[in-house]
């Protein structure tokens, strides 16, 4: 196994992810897709950590990384209850609406 | 005591044969209790759990209308698995099956991992009920999770390991739940709750209609039902390196200490399991954030003192 | 856990171990196969609940990749993390789809193609990058023992990289707060009055 | 292959029906047969189910009357299987039809005949279109009372096959996630039965029991059902009731209530002064389990606020469209509606413990509690709403033909209007309850 094949495999994860963040209506679906791409993310470091680096400071990345994805999906909840419970939207299109 | 040995994985066997005993151990002694309560033969009801055994073998299951009958199958099936994937890490004696060097986290995780099957098996069946009761275990998860965490951190910070055999090797001669019972109690109070049955158990219980197993018969029912006393087993058996010395005692052999001490802190748990009332979801949110949370975190203050003092 | 595999495989195939290397590369890809293929059936199927724990067997695959690559602390947490907020998203998943989600096919896709192209793109971009770069090599051999990266991470939290856990805490505490904040329709006070026992709300329905 | 597994087949069906679990579903009017029943299940080990799911027989307490056929049908087809079923009209019938009951368990060619003839896999799954999936309606969105957040709509019968559950009640809710959103109370008859005011104690000491059942009180429950069936016989009635006869069995030493009926019974006339003693024996006893309920600080914590649900003062509007009850009529049935009351699941067990405390009209107070009990419930939740109707001790069977004709099961299924509907009825129900019973 070399470094290329784990970073292939993180790529296509994070592209799987973008593609879900992009096209998903709802919220959640949404976030859903981001956390797909930071788990591409996770993979990616993981395979750089064992092939090229004994430095410990990928693995504080990698904890930076699970932080933002805690707070991300903590902020994404609370956002869409109060989208919801402001309006009842629940799409990110409706949301788009609300700028305006 | 000496190192700890892994042993190959067909012993793993051996294990689920022990987790199945002592499962039907608790619910024999559960049966036991029952019965003496109702002053009718203790040994009737000890006999319980053949009996339930034999009846659920012999009945069919069944499903529903709309069921996700592939997320119920996981559910269940991870009901089996999950005391396995526990008592792995957990050192019988100078034996282990798996010496993670982050035992302390892989028990948490498959403790988690209970949120997940809990909510499945309530999701499966697409009925009321089981709905209910999945979703009011999750209400509950994260008021028993955060403090059992907490009190799962303070022995592997006072031994200055993640690994279980590490935490067991270092409370020579004084076990960890003499200098911190706060965290040990929260611990049982989370042990209670991961194995989905009263007290805390607003999965299931009487009031609605035993939610989650509302609508399994059979042997799935069976399965689910082995896999929760497996969990207090689990649990036990996890305390035990945890806080209770491991495998040291006089004269017995370690491993034998380990089952002795296993035994007698499931039969505890069995016991303050029947003597208290079902606590309610919102109640014990309440009790989970305001009390066991910031006692939890004062336990692991006073450890973490000790510990800096001592080195 | 790795250990534990190597054991495993060496039973079942009664053979005697192979390079453990290859072992790992065959795990480690497998896996990664495995949280791609669960990742894009998250936006295939129709149901909310299958969607969710799709997500989180993918999740459940980096996090054994990531302990078969002796990054046993950091692959058990994400383990254990994202079980824990799937199982969340699940309700919410629920609670804000607005349908019924076990029984209704779902499409939730605007702009499909678009997307479609934008993922392809990245994939293809990213791809012909990880081929072409020269990645550099560790000059030692990868490390053997789970428990020393542990202790590292640990010593590098706590020491030369002090500053993050500094940064990451407050920014924890201040999610808590905010997401409290901003989720919660009535605080207390509002609900249970002033003394918060609830004697003076006016609430119910008289 | 079959052959040599017969042995193995007889041996585990052997061991399945010492631990046979019964559905039970009570009439009203069967409360003297359940009581046998659930004395008689005792007595063979045998246990209650907790849903259809996990039953192995269905027994029918009582004489269903209109309206539970098809609901008994429905039940039936639940259990997994093997499966019996019974009825029992009157206690005398209990040792017969738990027999009976064994005995078709036991019996492998008769299960594997009903085994063949039915598919557990539910048959009746249409194709179905989008918005009505496998021909189910797809639950809908509506404003939660809770905390104003939306959840699914489901309309859920509670009842009547419910274990712990007032007989032949049936209380029609629409749950917005678990909390209920609307109820309407109906009742399913049950043959006339001659009410027997002697029973109130046992009867108070089993709604008692059901109560601590529900609220996970295993130990107190037992022992409340204990007293239940050891509460002696009333002088007045010992000669019209059959079970009351002495047995000719000699009673075993797990049958100390029966030793202890017969004995009242036969020796009444004669000693009067011991069948006095022994009732004062059983109220020192129900004394004493009342004092361990009300001693009981985890128990009290755990019920309280029980039927409380943080209502949003959003809410309130609601309150528009709810029937004005006078809070005096809740107050008669140990509702407090001033505030929705911290305790009162628990201040209504300790009154069914409390033997002071005399229900000189049972059926006026149950008539007033079933008016008042779907606007009580609106914001509740459906476990603290299982809690309050059990301690409610609803005795359907006190409820008189007009009360029933009111109460019967109506064929529109609730409509989004019809809470309004609902509320007229009810009051209107009530001014005709206050007419009959002057």
């Amino acid at each position: 196994m070399t470094l290329e094949v784990v970073l292939v495999l993180a790529a296509a994860l994070f592209s799987v992810g973008l593609y879900g963040a992009l096209s998903q209506q709802v919220v959640v679906m949404v976030m859903m897709g981001l956390e797909l791409m930071l788990n591409g993310v996770v993979l990616a470091a993981a395979g750089f950590w064992w092939f090229t680096a004994p430095d410990p400071s990928l693995q504080v990345l990698l904890v930076v990384v699970l932080a933002a994805m805690t707070v991300e999906m903590a902020m994404g909840f609370a956002v869409a209850l109060l989208l919801h419970r402001t309006s009842g939207a629940d799409m990110t299109d409706m949301a788009a609406e609300l700028k305006q | 005591m000496g190192e700890v040995v892994q042993v190959a994985a067909p012993w793993v066997l051996l294990a689920a044969l022990l987790l199945g005993m002592a499962a039907l151990g608790v619910a024999a002694l559960d049966g036991a209790l029952a019965a003496r309560a109702a002053c009718r033969p203790a040994s009737v009801g000890a006999q319980h759990p053949l009996v339930e055994t034999a009846r659920l073998l012999r009945q069919r299951r069944r499903t529903t209308v709309a069921a996700d009958t592939l997320l119920r199958h996981v559910a269940v099936g991870g009901f089996a698995v999950a005391p396995l994937l526990m008592v792995a890490v957990v050192p019988l004696g100078e034996w282990v099956l798996a010496d993670a060097s982050v035992g302390v986290v892989w028990f948490n995780a498959v403790d988690v991992l209970v949120w997940v099957l809990v909510w499945l098996a309530g999701w499966g069946p697409n009925a009321a009920w089981s709905l209910t009761g999945g979703y009011r275990f999750l209400a509950q998860a994260m008021a028993y999770e955060l403090p059992l965490m907490f009190a799962l951190t303070a022995p592997a910070v006072a031994a200055g390991s993640l690994r279980v055999g590490d935490v067991a090797g270092g409370q020579q001669g004084l076990p960890y739940v003499v200098w911190m019972p706060v965290a040990f109690l929260v611990y049982c109070v989370g042990v209670l709750a991961f194995s989905v049955r009263g007290p805390l158990s607003p999965a299931g219980g009487p009031v609605i209609s035993s939610g989650v197993l509302a609508e399994l018969s059979g042997v799935d029912r069976l399965l689910v039902l082995a896999g929760r006393a497996g969990l207090l087993v689990a649990g036990a058996a996890f305390a035990v390196p945890l806080f209770l010395g491991g495998g040291s005692g006089p004269l017995l052999p370690g491993w034998l200490w380990v089952l002795v001490k296993t035994a007698l802190l499931t039969a505890a748990l069995v016991v303050v399991r029947r003597r208290l009332p079902d606590v309610r979801p919102e109640r014990f949110l309440a009790l989970g954030w305001t009390v066991l949370l910031p006692a939890a975190l004062l336990q692991l203050l006073v450890v973490s003192v000790v510990v800096v003092v001592r080195s | 856990m790795s250990l534990a595999f190597n054991e495993l495989s060496s039973v079942v195939l009664e053979t005697p171990l192979p390079d453990l290397s290859v072992l790992r590369g065959v795990a480690v890809t497998a896996l990664g196969v495995v949280a791609v293929v669960t990742g894009a059936l998250v936006f295939r199927v129709d149901s909310m609940a299958r969607a969710t724990y799709l997500l989180a067997a993918s999740f459940v695959a980096v996090g054994a990749a990531v302990v078969a690559l002796h990054l046993d602390y950091v692959g058990v947490v994400v383990v254990l993390m994202m079980l824990m907020e799937m199982a969340v998203m699940g309700v919410f998943m629920v609670m804000l789809m607005g349908m019924n989600p076990a029984l209704m096919p779902m499409s939730m896709v605007h702009s499909g193609r678009r997307a479609l192209a934008a993922a392809g793109t990245s994939f293809v971009v990213l791809t012909v990058g990880i081929l072409l770069v020269d990645w550099p090599t560790r000059p030692d051999a990868p490390p053997s023992d789970p428990g020393a990266t542990t202790y590292s991470l640990g010593d590098a939290l706590m020491g030369d990289h002090m500053l993050v856990m500094m940064v990451v805490s407050p920014v924890m505490l201040a999610t808590i707060v905010a997401g409290v904040v901003l989720a919660q329709a009535h605080g207390r006070y509002e609900r249970l009055g002033d003394d918060l026992r609830g004697t003076s709300r006016q609430g119910g329905r008289r | 292959m079959a052959v040599s597994l017969r042995p193995l087949q007889r041996v585990l069906a052997r061991w399945a029906v010492r631990g046979t679990t019964v559905l039970l579903v009570e009439a009203p009017g069967g409360w003297a047969a359940r009581v046998a029943v659930e004395r008689a299940m005792a007595e063979r080990g045998w246990r209650a189910a907790s849903s259809p799911a996990d039953a192995d027989a269905l027994v029918v307490c009582g004489t269903p009357g209109d309206g539970w056929g098809e609901v008994l049908e429905r039940t039936w087809a639940q259990l997994p299987g093997p499966r019996a079923r019974a009825s029992v009209a009157a206690p005398s019938e209990v040792p017969g039809a738990l027999e009976g009951l064994a005995a078709s368990l036991l019996d492998d060619d008769v299960q594997r005949v009903d085994a063949a003839a039915r598919d557990l896999v539910p048959a009746d799954v249409e194709p179905g279109d989008d918005m009505h999936p496998a021909g189910l309606e797809l639950a809908g969105g509506e404003d939660d009372l809770r905390d104003g957040l939306e959840m699914d709509v489901l309309r859920v019968p509670l009842g009547p096959v419910l274990p712990d559950w007032p007989a032949g009640l049936v209380l029609r809710t629409v749950l917005s996630g678990d909390v209920v959103v609307r109820a309407r109370v109906e009742v399913l008859p049950g043959a006339p039965q001659r009410q027997d005011p002697a029973d109130d104690v046992a009867r108070r000491l089993d709604a008692a029991a059901q109560v601590l059942r529900l609220a996970g009180a295993d130990d107190l429950a037992a022992r409340a059902v204990r007293l239940r069936d050891a509460v002696p016989a009333p002088r007045t009635s010992s000669t019209d009731r059959p079970e009351d006869a002495p047995s000719p069995r000699t009673s075993s030493t797990h049958r100390p209530q029966r030793g202890a009926l017969s004995g009242t019974s036969s020796t009444d006339r004669r000693e009067g002064g011991a069948g006095a003693a022994q009732r004062r024996r059983s109220a020192g006893d129900v004394r004493e389990l009342r004092g361990r309920v009300e001693r009981s600080r985890v128990l009290a914590w755990a019920l309280r606020e029980a039927d409380v649900v943080t209502s949003s003062p959003t809410s309130g509007a609601e309150s528009d469209a709810a029937p004005a009850s006078a809070p005096d009529d809740l107050r008669d049935v140990g509702l407090d509606a001033r505030r929705r009351t911290r305790d009162d699941v628990r201040t209504l067990l300790l009154g069914l413990l409390d033997l002071d405390a005399r229900d000189d009209d049972p059926g006026r107070r149950i008539r007033a509690a079933l008016d008042a009990l779907p606007e009580r419930l609106v914001g509740v939740d459906v476990v603290s709403a299982r809690l309050l109707v059990a301690a409610l001790d609803l005795r359907t069977d006190t409820l008189d033909a007009d009360d029933l004709a009111a109460l019967a099961p109506r064929e529109d299924d609730s409509d989004d209007d019809s809470s309004d509907d609902d509320s007229d009825d009810g009051s209107d129900q009530h001014m005709h309850h206050g007419h009959a019973h002057g």
